[in-house]
């Protein structure tokens, strides 16, 4: 009995350490890839710090386009992280143990790449500071009536709180991992486990703690894509004048998150070895999470679609019809494929079943989600009230290669992460595993 | 705790440390005094002179407006009769005519293929030389020609003087004006002898015509025909405009009805309506004596194609029941008989109507210097093929560069040994003389010309001249002291001009016994005297073959040539007038023809397709534009085009081919409102529809007050011409780059104040109709644009401005797509303003950078001016008194501007007007400015 | 609330007015004569437009033109080898330079005339210039400084009143 | 680092870990030590420890927020009061959510501070012998200042090893 728990654990440690010797070529070969992604970004945005925005496909009316859509992808895909982790956990989801360490981080690194935007598509980025309330000598705040400044707020409190949350999850693991270890490495996993030693007294506060972080992080998923989506509400641009955007944000961001972090698990489970504490019942749990998303979404893109038609004639309406059958109704066509009709395909056991099918769809979820964004910002800026200055908007390749760039810092950190810290909350799955084993006694008895 | 030091947590405190110390710092700037202190200037603040724009034959007067020696915007004259305090685009654009890079820098001499930079000195004793040698035992020169544009002043007398001096031939002196109406000019001659043009005065008829005349444009005298023409507009029973031509153009979407007639076809209309308003069977009261001449003289009638006898019945009767009228016509671009005859048949409707004397009068226009016959011109050619021209000096005339090629300018001279180009630019034929002497700008230059009878307009330099330039008349006056040349005592033109002047305005009655009365007429820029209309008397002899008339032209299409208010497709136009786009088509950067929607698809030609346009003269290649307003068989290509040259004269059958090629057009705005109504048109003496479905006006929150003054504008579309003179007064005022033909291909123009429109199909053709609508910043009450600024860039002043804080702007462009009106401009780029464009920047206006949102300003710092001059004197700004950049030049008047809290004051009553409504009103935004619905036709 | 809020912000506004340096001021050395308002306007008495003869109408103070110079110096002080540098070059045409002590950014238009005409001294801004042989730089000039005295006086604090 | 002699014990088993610690109780020992790779809930009841004091830090912090959140956007707004909008200067739905936000940071500081100076605090006053087992398969239950009798409590329970700690 007690040597089979030990066991357990033992293995639990072992599969962890496993994990952080992960393939070297391969893995070598990606952090390259992603560096050189991000050497492009950073080349890219210095042409437009240099030359104007010229270089973009941005023109008079249309003053979003990709990098705005890359904003709200990034923040989107920062979402899953902390619902699996804190909302499950607050509902006490069990299911949560295996996956929602990579899904924090994958949440932090979205928001520290989501972060970036907001700045990269600034006309005059050198002065970005100035949207942050700091003493200086001009007399002179900022709005807080303005929804940018909103953003500002509601993005760095998601970081910093992510942030911790992430950290203090790592702590005993980190720990673990600091006593297994010598020299640099020991010094490293020293600096995330803040002197954890496992008492008692210690797991005292940390359990409070870890409660409390929950409570916070709840809400707060919820009003940060509320925030981003009052950029577009508040306003009074057609296609973006809408009381049902923040539900219908939140469920997206949920959606792309979920999909994404189905996207990363399989390929890393298959390349960690981690299936055994990876099982399928966890994506079978997580593909139900994307069918309830999707269709949340779906029915608030007919709501808004209705409400628009039964407006009758007016800006409204010809927004949204221009969206559907305008210049870009392809990327509309093919976002309803991805968000709606592909995940209806997760009903069917088989699908859900075959992490192959699973991928698919997933991936198809995200472009469709990133196709979303980019409708919603670009084709109602396209018709706005004036038809004399109904336009259309191309992306340009810096816009392009800066998209890129974002999905190469999100990769480089995602990479080094997996490298360096385990990619799994060890010590929940101890408890876990103490359960396991209580259960078969009980079964034995 | 293990690992984690108090060094490490130092070394990240340090790190951000260091960042925030980082600052940039400047080099100490020198400042340098002046010697001595110019008298009358102080720096800072601007000075104004009084003096004459000659960037057309109009002559109307400006007030340039000078900072530290460089005049930095001009605007009309208030004390002028003909310009009355407003300009047109292309006056307003003289100022970059100015400041043009491509500008002369100093005299050049031809040695061996090339012109090369001479001395002044030596140029001209170069020059004297070989005259000297070229003169005959009578001290003549036989083959001496003096090719000059048109200078009724002491310039024309100088050059008229120094021809019969010089030169032998009896017309040593040809006068030529690519532009001028010589059709007009001829049927004059030929009907009431008197070789001149008329003057307009339509602000007492109440219903013009215009046979294709571009009257609102270019034809005549634009400006003072704006204000005339709409000071019978905006009232119930308003002056009505009825437009005849195969196009229309801006002139034509002011009219109330449309005569599309055949290219070509003019004639015949105004021919049959000459021939129903003689007819006795119309009773058309009032008939002059010599009618029944007339009657006698007309040709037989001829059937009409594009247009329906009962629609010239209908003009019929509409112009003998509404007097008086006036009858414009024709255009610059008719010529020979047939222009010469088309003429002729306006003016006598105009005769029998009895509209001489009242809104056309005859007797005013100046006889001085007219331009000579084409015939003339075209001996001096032929002449100068012969070889028999031997010195050809030019005055700002540029025949190789305007003429069509069938001319065979080039060849003749090739022909001539000696050419002399006084001008101000290398164009086409300076490149082929001898010596290039550039002469002053009209801005830079003293001289006083008399634009039309009983009025002299007195011309002076706003600044000192900017490169190593000499006046024309001043060279000539040298030579001619250099050749001691009979009958020329004079040494310095100013003093000849001086003299001059003083003499004619002595004779208009004129007061000029000091010096100070003097100095005020040189201040108020213009003497005007008072000279009678005289009403003309008709020769009937030759009557009969001046009225000669052709068949109506075959089917197939045919070249029409327009005129734009700018100069979109002209190659040697400044930056403003091609970059601001053509009112009608959207069009900047470069030429274009145009073709019926019909034709086009006909010929499976869209816009953007490049065309090859070939005729009896030449071919060209054009980009093919589709036209909503264009008749079947018209290819309409704006005159300002050099390709026209090679097509010859328009009115000739033109054969199209694709070449396959397309051109990228650079076009701006969607000619559809989408019915959206922004533009509102109401029935005469209706009012416009309200919003439905919302209260006006009702706010969450309480509207703020404006202690002092809350700027507004109101704007009647019914007396919008669509000129753009606001829009190129705008980027002069306001330091608004010029970004090019890429940029206005990708939308990125940078004007703050727009003329958008919109084509309203009618059931035909004829019935479509163009609406205006100039648009700028609304400068809301509650503009959306300003709560959405993180930064507080933008909001709203204490006396209703929307503010727009260019320094603290970081681009964050949310205003810009918040803004329902599309009012706001980014800067994608640096501006950039080659040199010495930059010496006319405004300096009371930031010169913005890259990544910073502009708008409009209501021109605050004209409000900050007017502010500061009454606080001065103690004493409330007056109404009127403020007047924005695009306000002050509307030659048609149609905007107004002031404080709306003054119930008394213009914009106050104008905004109350019931055909008032707000843009958009249904979004709420409490805009400052109130447009008047147009008034449509009869509704 | 809101009162304790509007007492205390002023109180983090002004906290670290001094934390933003901007450009370093252009110093005094470096002259090209030993020009000494302590001389001229404070041992002499000559009033400021006398040299400075635009600021009362005129956005723009103005520098005494070398003539203006000369007017006295034709008669005062001719041995001080600086005034004899001064003839020289007024002799030659040459205007004489001084390095730029006081300046605000392109972006922010000052008007000499309006200031006066509402009484603010010279001193208020550029320090006692009269005690001063080398000039120097009293306030930093910067938007905090003119916002604290306009406050002061109820001037305007529109920033169309400066910004255009 | 502070020190106390004691005996330690070392367990496989969470549930014979929990008999330890309670027989410990019974036995008198009223400061019973323990360290664990994850808070074994049985382990964690048998210890009886009082509830934690990260709640009312936590709560002091947000309460600070939402003070700070106030104070930051209100009084900004009227230190330099500019019209935006026709919007009321003081716009107070607008400012909740900066309010929220800036709650939230606070409190989510205070709370993540408070757990690691909780941590700190209990590692200072109350030794307890560091061993890498305890942080990977292992329980372990030490009883500051004990004697003989306690490992033989110890053993009973099922201590896979005893050891006095001097």
């Amino acid at each position: 009995m007690s040597a089979a728990i030990a066991e357990r654990m033992r293995s639990l440690d072992q599969t962890t350490e496993d994990a952080l010797r992960p393939p070297r070529y391969g893995w070598a070969a990606l952090v390259a890839v992603s560096l050189t992604c991000i050497a492009i970004g950073v080349y890219s945005w210095s042409l437009i710090i240099r030359f104007g925005m010229q270089y973009t496909g941005l023109n008079r009316p249309v003053g979003w386009g990709v990098l705005i859509t890359d904003f709200v992808f990034w923040v989107g895909i920062a979402h899953s992280g902390t619902l699996i982790s804190a909302v499950l956990f607050l509902f006490r989801a069990r299911f949560r143990t295996a996956v929602y360490r990579a899904a924090e981080a994958m949440t932090v690194f979205g928001v520290m790449t989501a972060g970036l935007f907001p700045i990269i598509h600034l006309g005059r980025p050198w002065y970005a500071h100035w949207i942050l309330p700091y003493p200086n000598q001009r007399h002179l705040q900022i709005n807080f009536r303005s929804p940018l400044v909103w953003d500002a707020f509601a993005i760095s409190t998601y970081f910093c709180v992510s942030a911790m949350f992430l950290l203090a999850g790592l702590m005993p693991d980190a720990a673990a991992l600091r006593d297994g270890s010598q020299g640099l490495r020991r010094r490293f996993y020293a600096l995330f486990a803040l002197g954890w030693r496992g008492t008692a007294e210690e797991w005292r506060h940390h359990g409070r703690a870890y409660l409390f972080f929950a409570a916070f992080a709840t809400p707060l998923v919820i009003s940060v894509h509320s925030v981003v989506s009052w950029d577009f509400a508040v306003s009074i641009v057609p296609g973006w004048h809408s009381t049902l955007f923040p539900p219908y944000f939140v469920a997206g961001a949920i959606l792309s998150g979920v999909a994404m972090v189905i996207t990363l698990l399989i390929p890393i489970r298959r390349a960690m070895k981690l299936e055994s504490i990876i099982t399928l019942d966890h994506f079978d749990m997580l593909s139900r999470l994307v069918i309830l998303t999707s269709l949340i979404l779906t029915y608030s893109y007919s709501t808004e679609f209705l409400l628009a038609l039964r407006a009758g004639p007016g800006p409204e309406r010809d927004t949204l019809l221009y969206r559907a059958t305008g210049a870009f109704w392809p990327f509309f066509w093919l976002m309803v494929l991805g968000n709606c009709v592909g995940p209806l395909f997760l009903f069917f056991k088989r699908v859900r079943g075959s992490l192959v099918g699973l991928f698919f769809v997933c991936v198809l979820v995200n472009v469709g989600m990133w196709l979303e964004r980019f409708n919603i910002v670009v084709s109602s800026l396209e018709h706005n009230r004036v038809p004399f200055d109904w336009g259309t908007y191309h992306p340009r390749l810096v816009e392009i290669g800066i998209t890129l760039g974002s999905f190469g810092w999100f990769f480089f950190w995602f990479l080094l992460f997996l490298k360096l810290l385990p990619a799994i909350s060890v010590s929940e799955l101890k408890e876990d595993a103490h359960h396991a084993a209580l259960h078969e006694a009980a079964h034995a008895a | 705790m293990p690992g984690i030091g108090r060094r490490f947590f130092l070394k990240v405190v340090s790190a951000t440390g260091v960042a925030a110390a980082c600052s940039p710092s400047h080099a100490p700037e020198k400042l340098i005094p002046l010697l001595n202190p110019p008298e009358n200037l102080v720096p800072g603040k601007p000075l104004f002179y009084r003096t004459v724009c000659r960037g057309c034959g109009a002559g109307c007067g400006v007030t340039a407006r000078s900072r530290e020696g460089r005049v930095v915007k001009l605007e009309g004259n208030p004390d002028d009769p003909i310009s009355a305090g407003a300009l047109c685009a292309r006056g307003q654009a003289e100022l970059q005519g100015l400041y043009a890079p491509d500008r002369l820098r100093g005299p050049l001499a031809r040695q061996g293929d090339e012109l090369k930079p001479l001395p002044w000195a030596a140029a001209l004793a170069q020059l004297g030389g070989l005259l000297g040698k070229l003169r005959g035992s009578d001290g003549r020169i036989a083959g001496l020609r003096l090719l000059s544009r048109c200078e009724p002043g002491s310039a024309g007398a100088v050059q008229r003087s120094f021809a019969s001096a010089l030169g032998a031939a009896k017309n040593a002196r040809v006068v030529f004006e690519p532009r001028d109406l010589a059709s007009l000019r001829a049927a004059n001659m030929k009907l009431f002898g008197r070789a001149e043009l008329p003057v307009l005065a339509l602000s007492r008829a109440r219903s013009v015509v215009s046979f294709g005349a571009d009257f609102l444009e270019t034809w005549l005298s634009p400006v003072e025909q704006a204000r005339g023409l709409m000071a019978g507009r905006g009232e119930p029973d308003r002056t009505r405009l009825t437009w005849i031509s195969p196009r229309l153009s801006m002139s034509g979407a002011n009219a109330d009805t449309w005569l599309c007639t055949a290219p070509g076809e003019e004639l015949q209309v105004a021919l049959e309506l000459l021939r129903w308003l003689l007819d006795p069977v119309n009773q058309v009261a009032a008939l002059p004596p010599e009618a029944a001449a007339i009657r006698a003289a007309l040709p037989p009638p001829r059937p009409l194609r594009g247009v329906s006898p009962e629609q010239v019945a209908h003009l019929g009767r509409e112009l003998s029941l509404r007097r008086p009228s006036a009858l414009l016509g024709p255009p610059a671009s008719a010529s020979g008989a047939e222009g010469r005859a088309l003429a002729a048949a306006v003016q006598l409707c105009n005769l029998v109507l009895g509209n001489f004397g009242k809104s056309m009068q005859l007797g005013l226009g100046s006889e001085l210097d007219a331009p000579s016959p084409e015939e003339d011109l075209y001996a001096l050619l032929e002449e100068a093929r012969r070889g028999e021209v031997t010195v050809l000096l030019l005055h700002r005339a540029d025949p190789l560069g305007k003429l069509p090629a069938s001319a065979r300018v080039e060849e003749a001279l090739r022909k001539v040994p000696l050419i002399v180009s006084l001008g101000e630019r290398l164009d086409a034929t300076a490149r082929l003389a001898h010596f290039v002497l550039p002469d002053h700008h009209a801005l830079e230059s003293f001289g006083d010309l008399e634009p039309r009878k009983g009025m002299l307009a007195l011309q002076q330099p706003v600044l000192s001249p900017l490169w190593d330039t000499r006046a024309s008349s001043q060279v000539l006056l040298d030579l001619a002291a250099a050749l001691k040349l009979p009958g020329i005592a004079d040494k310095d033109f100013r003093e000849l001009s001086k003299a001059r002047w003083q003499a004619g305005a002595k004779a208009l009655g004129a007061k000029l016994d000091t010096p100070q009365a003097q100095r005020d007429v040189q201040a108020q820029g213009v003497v005007v005297g008072h000279v009678e209309a005289l009403q003309p008397a008709l020769k009937l002899d030759g009557l009969a073959p001046l009225l000669f008339t052709k068949p109506s032209p075959a089917e197939g299409l045919h070249l029409v040539a327009f005129a734009t208010a700018l100069a979109n497709a002209d190659p040697e136009a400044p930056g403003w007038l091609r970059e601001v786009p053509d009112v009608l088509t959207g069009v900047s950067w470069s030429s274009w023809a145009e073709l019926s929607q019909a034709t086009a698809q006909r010929l499976g030609v869209k816009t953007g397709d490049l065309l090859a346009l070939s005729t009896d003269q030449g071919k060209a290649e054009l980009a093919a534009l589709i036209s909503p307003a264009l008749h079947d068989d018209a290819v309409a290509v704006p005159q300002d085009a050099p390709e026209l040259r090679a097509l010859g004269t328009p009115g000739r059958a033109v054969r199209l081919e694709r070449t396959g090629k397309t051109f990228p057009l650079a076009l701006t705005g969607r000619a559809s409102q989408e019915g959206r109504d922004l533009a509102r048109v109401i029935a005469e003496g209706g009012a416009p529809k309200r919003e439905q479905g919302h209260e006006q006006g009702r706010t969450l929150v309480a509207p703020h007050e404006h202690p002092q003054h809350r700027w507004a504008m109101s704007i009647d579309l019914d007396k919008c011409t669509g000129c753009q003179a606001c829009v190129v007064a705008c980027y002069a005022e306001n330091n608004l780059p010029v970004v090019g033909p890429q940029a206005a291909r990708e939308g990125r123009l940078m004007a703050w104040l727009r003329i958008q429109r919109s084509v309203e199909k009618g059931a035909s053709l004829e019935a479509s109709r163009v609406a205006l609508l100039p648009s700028l910043c609304q400068h809301c009450d509650a503009a959306p644009c300003e709560p959405v600024c993180p930064v507080y860039a933008t909001y709203h002043t204490p006396e209703g401005l929307n503010a727009q804080v260019y320094n603290r702007c970081i681009g964050t462009r949310y205003c810009a797509n918040n803004c329902p009106y599309d009012a706001r401009v980014f800067n994608w780029e640096d501006p950039v303003f080659v040199e010495p464009l930059q010496m006319q920047l405004n300096p009371d206006v930031s010169v913005r950078s890259k990544g910073v949102m502009e708008k409009c300003t209501f021109c605050v710092q004209r409000i900050r001016f007017a502010e500061g001059t009454a606080r001065d004197e103690g004493r409330p700004v007056r109404d009127g008194e403020v007047t924005p950049a695009c306000v002050q030049t509307c030659p048609a008047q149609a905007l107004v501007f002031g404080d709306a809290k003054d119930p008394k004051s213009r914009v106050a009553l104008a905004q109350a007007e019931s055909r008032g409504y707000r843009l958009l009103e249904e979004v709420n935004t409490l805009p400052a400015i109130a447009y008047q619905a147009r008034r449509g036709g009869k509704g | 609330m809101t009162r304790l809020g509007a007492l205390l912000a002023p109180a983090l506004l002004s906290a670290a007015a001094g934390c933003q340096a901007g450009a370093a001021p252009a110093t005094a050395d470096s002259q090209e004569v030993a020009f000494s308002h302590k001389t001229h306007a404070g041992d002499n008495q000559i009033g400021c437009t006398v040299c400075h003869s635009y600021a009362r109408h005129s956005p723009n103070a103005g520098l005494a033109p070398t003539s203006v110079c000369i007017g006295c110096h034709k008669f005062v002080s001719k041995d001080k080898p600086g005034v004899q540098k001064l003839t020289a070059e007024f002799a030659a045409g040459r205007p004489l330079t001084f390095a730029r002590v006081h300046r605000v950014p392109d972006h922010v238009f000052f008007s000499h005339e309006r200031h006066l005409a509402q009484g603010v001294t010279c001193k208020a801004c550029h320090g006692d210039v009269a005690a001063m042989a080398r000039d120097e730089k009293v306030h930093d000039l910067q938007m905090g400084f003119c916002m604290d005295c306009h406050r002061q006086k109820q001037a305007t604090v529109d920033c169309l009143a400066c910004h255009k | 680092m502070l020190h106390e002699p004691g005996v330690l014990a070392v367990f496989a088993d969470p549930l014979q870990a929990a008999r330890a610690v309670r027989a410990a109780h019974e036995a008198g020992h009223a400061d019973v030590r323990a360290a664990m790779p994850a808070p074994f809930p049985e382990v964690m009841e048998a210890m009886a420890q009082k509830k934690s004091i990260i709640g009312a830090v936590t709560l002091g912090g947000a309460s600070v927020g939402i003070c700070l959140g106030l104070w930051l956007t209100i009084g900004t707004s009227l230190a330099l009061p500019i019209s935006v909008g026709g919007k009321p200067v003081v716009a107070l739905p607008a400012f909740l959510v900066i309010i929220f936000e800036v709650t939230v940071l606070i409190g989510g500081l205070s709370n993540f501070l408070g757990m690691l100076i909780g941590a700190f605090a209990a590692r200072r006053k109350s030794f307890m012998p560091h061993d890498p087992r305890f942080l990977r398969d292992r329980i372990g239950v030490f009883l500051p200042g004990a004697g003989e009798s306690a490992r033989v409590l110890l053993r009973a329970a099922g201590a896979e090893e005893v050891r006095d700690v001097a």
